[in-house]
């Protein structure tokens, strides 16, 4: 194995040597090595390419703020693009390759843009690909094809996703020392606690550290206190899970990845679990992140943070580099410098302030490290990885150059710009944040949920600070749960002795920032120092017009490493102090979530509810094929042997109107209301006459919304003095029974009437044709069912066929006609055995196909179809069921000036003057096809069939004025650009008179 | 304003990009303007621009409580295309597509106006309805627009589910080839830079906190950098149009709520189009930059937090794993709100007011980026000329008292 | 019986549909003395009057709102239940509906119930919070349900609307497989 | 997502409650005497306030009750909610 593994240390599991392969050739690594640790490990320097510039980039971080790390993992289906090398768990056999870079990651032809970086400076794209104005379709693709950087997998999803809701008292987000130690305090008092860390084991930076907590070394703490955790029952331990959104009322996301650390094919189960918490406090202790230092050529393969070196010598044993020089402008870096020390590379120390760092400094000094203090790294030498620095003087004067005087060779440069607690999660509860001037660095208000911030992210940058916030976090949450904090000792670690940070957003360089080699603050995105000055000296000056303009922040690891030192970039170019130029907006999510995730079971046919009435098994054997409507599936057609659908819905509308035909209307919306005020209210809601109504008759009604327009309507009937038995659409019934509810209990509470939904309580099955009574009475029906006793529009009680059923004697086809309403246990029962019965007769089962025709014949409306929320009844000549007496819902706004007009679109029937020609539905009706551009439009196909009872197309169409217009002619302009004639007409085709449903 | 040029990019690189002019001044206000423009948003800012080009009206301020541009048009998913239903509208944002269509050179500025066509998928034969009666209107009122059935659209849009197996399977879209995408913080920038080079002041952070009236006539504005005498003020605020309203004694048909939108993380060019879907409710385009740039749906409640529910972001990624089974694995990268003005009939009001002088611009909801050009150029003649121009006359506060709504809801079903 | 998981011995779920039950909507006053006392009298439960629970084993009475309940019983005492519940109340304002064939009812059972439950519901099902004897409707992935925990087994009934009860039951299913749930 | 306390059946939820909008609109007693001013105002004007608003939720999830909650439109707290 190459020279950067150590030969002993980590936490991998050495006993379990795996392989790799990263663009195409293959590596070893342990069990327990991330993709990054492993390509560092056998020294791999380039990862990835830039996004804009392409220049060869290695990898920075050691966790989720890695900017240059992308990489593809897995292939095919199974693919996942744009994960973080320093965030992928290494398994035996993993693939993975560079995001960017073609044709690769080492030879990319997109680096010719670095030869032109200065005219592709912030903002170019604005200011050019104008000319000529068509070409731009062509200069984009060029630019999509260049931009991007994963590759969506090729087929859908192999895996699977499920979602779980829970409930704590407290969250704690982060399992360092601050997390664990509040997680510790509030398991032991008894509180339900969830602790979620983003990484695979619990511990956070004590896992690199060798620091002593209490008197152990600081992991072995970590595996103490993480196996009481697990021992407990009310605690949640959830690892691999990241905290990934703060909603409102303390609702948090956790995103749990359960397989992406084994191999393909070694995992059952579901690939992630999201988490949708509520909790009652949360804790957050997401830690700190470490700032780089932006000087010239930052960005080269070789260059990383000092916590991230510490972290790969520590925990993954792993030295990335031979000769290092630690840049800082803090003591923590010295960090670094020890553990490359101890790991035998050569490391130099160059720190910006004169007094160099305390404790540290000394340790370092002790261990012959050796320090220049009051300089600067100004500039790096090396492409594909960095061969060396350029060291200068620097008098801590931001505005004067420097002049690099010293050359130091090294593979490794480790930076350390201080550190940036992770507010994250606080600001997107809605905190906000403060700027610390001791620390340099923003930390969070006041929580304004029921949260608090712990550890390193509430600014606290010693361990023992962080046993401390935590612990006192914890207490705190519990009190205010109301529960009572167990006394828990938090164990001691010694203080560091440090010197103050010195600010340093940008290092001097030999030149004027504009002219100098790029100095990046944001790696993904390209955005150096320079793009900044350049925004604010075109305007754009503002915090978020800076990002919009530079895309700083951008990028997948949404400026995790280079924010703040843009911000203060910023702040410098406007003369401003830092908290006066602010932050931009945190937002979800802290890493990037799946999208499956968040579909979880919700996919295929679960996507959503397919609702089925009773009968529906009946109609899958008849070989139905079903109409989607809303949520349910119902029988559009009954297909015999070689027929389409024309053909079955002609079979099945002649039966109907010459024998008798039977369908399902169970998915209408039934509803029970009842009580002394019932009359009184629906006298309100519907349009006609209520009082008027008898018992034991039905009649047909309408709603308007208060809008006037027709918003639902359906037979009703009276049941008895004081009970009605509604029904809806199929679409309005849920909406109806609510809008009833909201009427009875905001508005009239006095109204003592209750309303119960019995949609799905009643299966109903229409039963039409001149035998249907035929039909009924062969079934031993228990009522009368002959003109005299039954008359149309009335409602009995019966048995049928030995089953009790409310037998409404409506018509939907305008044919002689019953409905019959039974339990929904019985229903398929019910539809056999009126099949079987009705079988002598050509009874005919019909799907809603065959339905819409016959009443289309009959120019019965369907609302939603015939109707679009702008239609009043009087639109539709139901002048008729709109009581004078009384006022309704909806009534005083038909009396709007808009309403009364004359040319206001009316219902009315459409017959082709060719006699053949079935017009598409929604096609539009103009009086004159060959007018000029915008053509005036009178009005639009609603409903349109061929009737094969009338051996005619028919349609029904709203007309402006068209109540007066029947027997013009006027077009139909199709979407081909034709027209075809058209003859205005009544809407009621067929038995005008309605003498075939009252027979 | 000097030109932005092939010429002027190189002569700057070589000047290390030191001699580039501000895009817009920074002026402070001045005491009296004669026309004030409140929201610095596209809206406002073509609003003021168009005053200037075609009104000759210069003493005009936008007064932006923020940053320009952000507000919604800083955080909308980018949708432009003109295939409305009905003629009120279809005309107005065709007025809109037709200055899109030169806005870039218009502006000298970049907009990135992506002709790369929006399917409006149909997934139910009630959906195929209002399609095929959506594109004979379209057609009619000579808008660009057909019908395509799912051979082509899967030919298309390849990673598209248009199996019949789908809980919602596709049955056809509507397909306007014009429309498309447009890069949202260059149309405010590019409408800023113009107008200001035709001398409108452009002063931010500058928060309009009262509307000064005397009698029934406006006289001026009080912000929070002093007060501003005008005889005309502009109301064009999207989400706040309420609160502005109320300074003036109004209340409006309108209610403000959340609406989220997010995107993935960058990937390789995977959807060359525009795909909504209201019956899955969700739409998703891609940006050059390569994210999926994906809409979800309004929260129900009134807000004006700029944020949303989680709920309604899984709902909407179970809505694009369903259309696009394949994007299972992308991520996303970060979800955000704006508030959004939302009419009864889903249609915008440009009008003029019962207080003289004062007028509004707002209700668009879900949907006035695509509008950006013709509802400043509407507002624009409307103000100037203290008349509605015909286009924007049908747009008036007047049609909620007469009735003569303009039910858009249908078109506008996805919020976009 | 339908088998979903290989391993049918270590399974830690059972979900199986209730054939027997019967239900009764009801809608009355709870300042109706009358109303409390005949419901008590003539069904053998008493309606409770705090939300969230439910009163009885094998008949019950469930809160579902401040002037709503859910009475279940056999199916085959449905009919005369319903009947003297007509008689009892009759001129009083109430509401009395008869619902058995409008409802499904699922019975989860066994360790693992509260967890598969949380997959797709939002309340906070924990034994000390949701203990035996609460009810709640609430949503269950994307049905309304009414759950309840009874007292005399370890799980939780569900009682979902017909329409939708393929749909919910697809969903304990699939949901269900890591749980290796057993489906009878 | 929020978190409403139905003050029938407790905290629950926002995914179970349908909201309604403002609070304390009355329908007028006698709407034909309205000018059409008027009937419009009731109609489609709200105070859509940024801050405290006085709102309608109904718990249609749960108990079909409709109660009213005053809650915070920047912040979304809710001070509190309260039976009919
Ligand atoms: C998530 C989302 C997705 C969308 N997707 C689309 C889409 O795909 N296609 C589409 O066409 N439309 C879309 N829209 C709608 C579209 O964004 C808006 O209709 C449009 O941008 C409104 O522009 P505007 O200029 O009127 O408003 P804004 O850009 O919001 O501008 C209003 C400005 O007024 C300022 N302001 C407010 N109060 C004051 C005050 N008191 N004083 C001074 N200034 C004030 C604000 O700060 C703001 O900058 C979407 C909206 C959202 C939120
Ligand atoms: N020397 C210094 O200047 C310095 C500076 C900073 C931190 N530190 C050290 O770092 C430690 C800080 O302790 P701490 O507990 O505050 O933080 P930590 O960094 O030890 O732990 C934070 C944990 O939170 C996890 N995390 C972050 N965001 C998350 C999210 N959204 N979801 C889930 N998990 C998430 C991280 O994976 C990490 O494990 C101390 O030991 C301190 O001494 C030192
Ligand atoms: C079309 C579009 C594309 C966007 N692409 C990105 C992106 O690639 N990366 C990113 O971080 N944010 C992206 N954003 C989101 C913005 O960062 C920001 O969240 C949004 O404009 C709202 O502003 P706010 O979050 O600052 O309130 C995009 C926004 C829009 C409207
Ligand atoms: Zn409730």
């Amino acid at each position: 194995m190459s020279s950067n593994r150590l030969s002993s240390g980590g936490r991998l599991q050495r006993s379990q040597p795996i392989r790799f392969s990263f663009n195409g050739k293959t590596y070893g690594a342990f069990a327990g090595d991330t993709l990054a640790s492993g390509l560092l490990a056998n020294g791999v320097a380039v990862v990835g390419r830039s996004f804009k510039l392409r220049r060869p980039r290695g990898i920075v971080g050691a966790g989720a703020e890695e900017p240059n790390a992308i990489v593809q993992v897995g292939r095919g289906a199974a693919a996942i693009p744009n994960l973080r090398a320093t965030q992928v768990e290494l398994y035996d056999g993993l693939v993975a390759r560079s995001s960017k870079g073609w044709p690769s990651v080492n030879f990319d032809i997109g680096a010719v843009n670095g030869a032109v970086s200065r005219v592709l400076a912030a903002g170019f794209y604005y200011k050019t690909f104008m000319w000529p104005q068509r070409l731009w379709h062509y200069y984009e693709r060029g630019i999509r094809a260049s931009a991007g950087f994963g590759t969506v997998p090729d087929g859908p999803d192999p895996n699977y996703y499920v979602h779980r809701n829970a409930h704590c008292d407290i969250l704690v987000a982060g399992g360092g020392p601050a997390g664990l130690m509040a997680a510790l305090v509030a398991a032991r008092s008894g509180a339900r606690v969830i602790l979620a860390d983003e990484q695979c084991e619990f511990g956070g930076s004590l896992l690199a550290s060798r620091e002593l907590v209490g008197d152990v070394a600081a992991p072995y703490w970590v595996g103490e206190v993480v196996a009481e955790l697990s021992r407990m029952e009310n605690v949640t331990l959830l690892k691999r899970s990241t905290v990934f959104g703060y909603y409102d009322h303390n609702f948090v996301a956790i995103a749990e990845r359960c397989t992406d650390h084994l191999a393909p094919g070694e995992s059952g189960g579901p690939r992630e679990r999201l988490w949708r918490v509520r909790a009652r406090q949360v804790i957050l202790a997401q830690g700190a992140i470490e700032r780089p230092l932006v000087f010239c050529n930052n960005d080269r393969p070789g260059v990383m943070t000092a916590s991230a070196v510490s972290t790969y010598i520590n925990r993954y044993a792993v030295c990335p580099g031979d000769s290092a020089v630690v840049f800082t402008n803090n003591d923590s870096a010295y960090q670094a410098a020890l553990d490359l020390n101890r790991a035998g590379a050569r490391v130099v120390v160059i720190d910006s302030r004169a007094e160099g760092a305390a404790a540290l400094g000394a340790a370092a000094r002790e261990a012959g490290i050796p320090i220049l203090q009051g300089h600067v790294v100004c500039n790096v030498s090396g492409r594909r990885n960095v061969t060396g620095v350029r060291v200068a003087l620097w008098n801590g004067d931001i505005s004067e150059r420097v002049h690099p005087g010293i050359n130091i060779d090294c593979d490794l440069v480790a930076m350390s710009g201080g550190w940036s607690p992770a507010v994250h999660l606080h600001s997107q509860s809605g905190g906000s944040n403060h700027w610390n001037a001791d620390k340099q660095c923003f930390v969070p208000g006041d929580a304004v949920q029921a949260a608090s911030v712990a550890g390193a992210a509430a600014g606290d940058f010693t361990s023992r600070a962080c046993l401390q916030g935590g612990h006192d976090a914890a207490a705190a949450a519990l009190a205010a749960c109301g529960m009572a904090a167990k006394a828990v000792a938090v164990p001691e670690v010694d203080d560091v002795d440090e010197h103050a940070l010195q600010p340093l957003w940008r290092v001097p360089a030999a030149k004027d920032p504009d002219r100098c080699p790029k100095q990046f603050v944001d790696f993904q995105n390209d955005t150096s120092v320079a793009d900044i000055r350049l925004a604010v000296r075109e305007g754009y000056r503002n915090v978020e017009h800076v990002k919009r303009y530079t895309a700083l922040g951008f990028g997948t690891d949404q400026g995790k490493l280079g924010n703040i030192n843009g911000m203060a970039v910023l702040a410098e170019c406007l003369g401003e102090d830092i908290p006066a130029v602010g932050t931009t907006t945190f937002r979800p999510a802290y890493t990037p979530v799946t999208f499956g995730l968040g579909a979880g079971e919700n996919t295929g046919e679960l996507l959503d509810p397919l609702r089925k009435t009773a009968i529906h098994a009946c109609h899958e054997l008849a070989g139905a094929p079903m109409e989607v409507v809303g949520q349910w599936h119902r029988p559009w057609f009954f297909p015999q042997p070689g027929e389409d659908l024309h053909a079955a819905v002609e079979r099945e509308c002649l039966a109907v109107r010459n024998r008798v035909g039977m369908m399902d209307a169970s998915t209408l919306g039934k509803i029970d209301a009842r009580g002394p005020d019932v009359v009184a209210f629906l006298e309100r809601i519907y349009t006609h006459d209520i009082g008027k109504m008898q018992v034991g008759r039905c009649a047909y009604g309408i709603m308007l919304g208060e809008d006037g327009m027709l918003m639902d309507d359906g037979v009703m009937a009276r049941i008895g003095e004081q009970q009605f038995y509604l029904t809806t659409t199929t679409g309005g019934a849920a909406h109806v029974l609510a809008w009833l509810e909201s009427w009875l209990q905001t508005e009239w509470p006095e109204l003592e009437v209750y309303l119960t939904s019995l949609t799905d309580q009643y299966s109903t099955i229409a039963v039409a044709g001149p035998k249907s009574r035929e039909v009924l009475q062969s079934l031993d029906c228990t009522v009368d069912l002959d003109r005299e006793s039954f008359a149309f529009m009335s409602v009995r009680e019966a048995e049928l066929a030995g089953m009790p059923v409310q037998l409404f004697r409506v018509s939907f086809s305008g044919e002689l006609a019953f409905e019959v309403n039974v339990d929904s246990r019985y229903a398929a029962d019910m539809w056999r055995a009126i099949a079987a019965a009705g079988e002598p007769f050509g009874m005919t089962p019909y799907g809603t196909e065959a339905m819409h025709v016959l009443r289309a014949e009959k120019g019965f409306v369907i609302v939603g179809q015939d109707t679009d929320g702008s239609v009043t009844p009087l639109d539709l000549r139901m002048n008729w069921l709109l009581s004078k007496q009384k006022d309704f819902l909806g009534k005083r706004s038909l009396a709007r000036p808009d309403c009364l007009r004359p040319d206001r679109k009316q219902l009315v029937g459409l017959l082709s003057v060719d006699g053949r020609t079935v017009i598409p539905e929604g096609t539009q009706l103009v009086d004159d096809p060959e007018a000029p551009v915008p053509v005036p439009m009178c009005g639009h196909v609603t409903s349109s069939y061929y009737s094969a009872c009338l051996q005619q197309p028919i349609a029904l169409a709203l007309v402006a004025a068209g109540r007066q217009r029947h027997d013009e002619r006027i077009y139909a302009a199709l979407a081909d650009g034709s027209a075809v004639a058209v003859t205005i007409t009544s809407p009621v085709f067929y038995d005008a008179e309605g003498e075939r449903q009252h027979v | 304003m000097k030109k932005y040029s092939a010429l002027s990019l190189v002569r700057n690189a070589l000047g290390h990009n030191r001699h580039w002019q501000p895009a817009w001044r920074k002026p402070a206000p001045k005491q009296e303007y004669d026309v004030v423009v409140v929201g610095g948003g596209g809206h406002g800012l073509a609003t003021a621009y168009y005053l200037a080009k075609e009104h000759g009206i210069r003493n005009v301020a936008v007064l932006e409580k923020g940053w320009v541009g952000g507000g919604n048009t800083g955080r909308n998913t980018t949708i432009v295309r003109s295939n409305y239903l009905w003629t009120e509208a279809s005309l107005l944002y065709e007025k809109s597509m037709q200055l899109w269509e030169g806005l870039s050179q218009e502006l000298n500025y970049n907009v990135m106006f992506s002709q790369r066509g929006v399917y409006n998928l149909g997934h139910n034969l009630q959906d195929m309805r209002d399609i095929e009666r959506r594109v004979s209107a379209n057609r009619l009122n000579g808008i660009d627009a057909e019908v395509v059935g799912p051979a082509e659209i899967s030919k298309a849009i390849p990673l598209l589910d248009t199996s019949a197996s789908a809980r919602y399977p596709v049955l056809g879209a509507s397909l306007q080839r014009r429309a498309g995408v447009a890069r949202h913080d260059a149309v405010a920038w590019g409408f800023a830079r113009a107008a200001d080079a035709l001398g409108v002041d452009i002063i931010e952070q500058c928060e309009v906190t009262g509307i000064r009236r005397n009698g029934g006539r406006v006289v001026g504005v009080e912000t929070t950098r002093g007060n501003v005498v005008a005889n005309k003020v502009a109301v064009v605020v999207a989400g706040h149009a309420s609160v502005l309203a109320e300074m003036a004694g109004m209340r409006l048909p309108i209610e403000s709520h959340p609406l989220q939108a997010f995107v993935s993380e960058p990937l390789k060019p995977a959807l060359d189009t525009v795909v909504m879907s209201g019956a899955v409710h969700g739409y998703i385009s891609q940006s050059d930059k390569g994210e999926l740039v994906i809409g979800a749906g309004i929260d129900a409640y009134n807000g004006y937090g700029q944020r949303g529910s989680f709920q309604t972001i899984e709902h909407t990624m179970e809505a694009i794993v369903a259309l696009f089974p394949s994007f299972s694995r992308v991520r996303m990268l970060r979800q955000w709100g704006g508030i959004v003005d939302v009419c009864p009939d889903a249609c915008p009001i440009i009008s003029k007011t019962p207080v003289d002088g004062l007028y509004f611009n707002c209700g668009w909801g879900t949907g006035g980026f695509k509008a950006t050009p013709g509802s400043g150029w509407a507002f624009a003649h409307t103000i100037a000329r203290d008349q509605p121009h015909e286009l924007n006359a049908p747009f008036s506060l007047q049609r909620f008292v007469s009735g003569a709504l303009i039910d858009e809801h249908g078109a506008a079903a996805v919020a976009h | 019986m339908q088998k979903v998981s290989d391993n049918m011995s270590d399974s830690a779920l059972q979900l199986q549909r209730v054939n027997d039950a019967g239900f009764i909507n009801l809608r009355g006053s709870v300042d109706n003395k009358d109303f409390l006392a005949a419901i008590e009298r003539v069904a053998g439960v008493a309606l409770p009057l705090e939300a969230n629970t439910f009163h009885g084993d094998v008949t019950r009475a469930y809160w579902l709102g401040p002037d709503e309940w859910l009475l279940q019983c056999r199916e085959s005492d449905v009919a005369n239940l319903q009947q003297a519940l007509d008689e009892t109340l009759r001129g009083q304002h109430t509401a009395v509906n008869d619902l058995t064939g409008g409802f499904v009812m699922y019975g989860l059972r066994g360790p693992g119930a509260a967890e598969l439950l949380a997959a797709g519901c939002t309340l906070d099902l924990h034994p000390l919070v949701f203990t035996p004897g609460c009810c709640a409707q609430s949503g269950l992935a994307k049905a309304t349900v009414l759950l309840a925990r009874p007292k005399s087994t370890d799980g939780f009934d569900v009682i979902v609307r017909r329409s939708f009860a393929d749909y919910l039951w697809q969903w304990l299913a699939r949901t269900g497989r890591d749980a290796r749930i057993e489906v009878t | 997502m929020l978190l409403i306390k139905c003050p029938w059946c407790g905290e629950r939820a926002e995914t179970e409650f349908s909201y309604g909008g403002e609070a304390g609109i009355k329908r007028p007693l006698e709407p034909d005497k309205l000018t059409d001013e008027e009937w419009a105002d009731y109609l489609f004007n709200r105070s859509n306030p940024k801050g405290a608003h006085h709102e309608l939720w109904n718990h249609a999830g749960g108990c079909r009750r409709w109660f009213e909650a005053e809650r915070d439109t920047v912040t979304y707290r809710i001070a509190v909610t309260r039976e009919l």
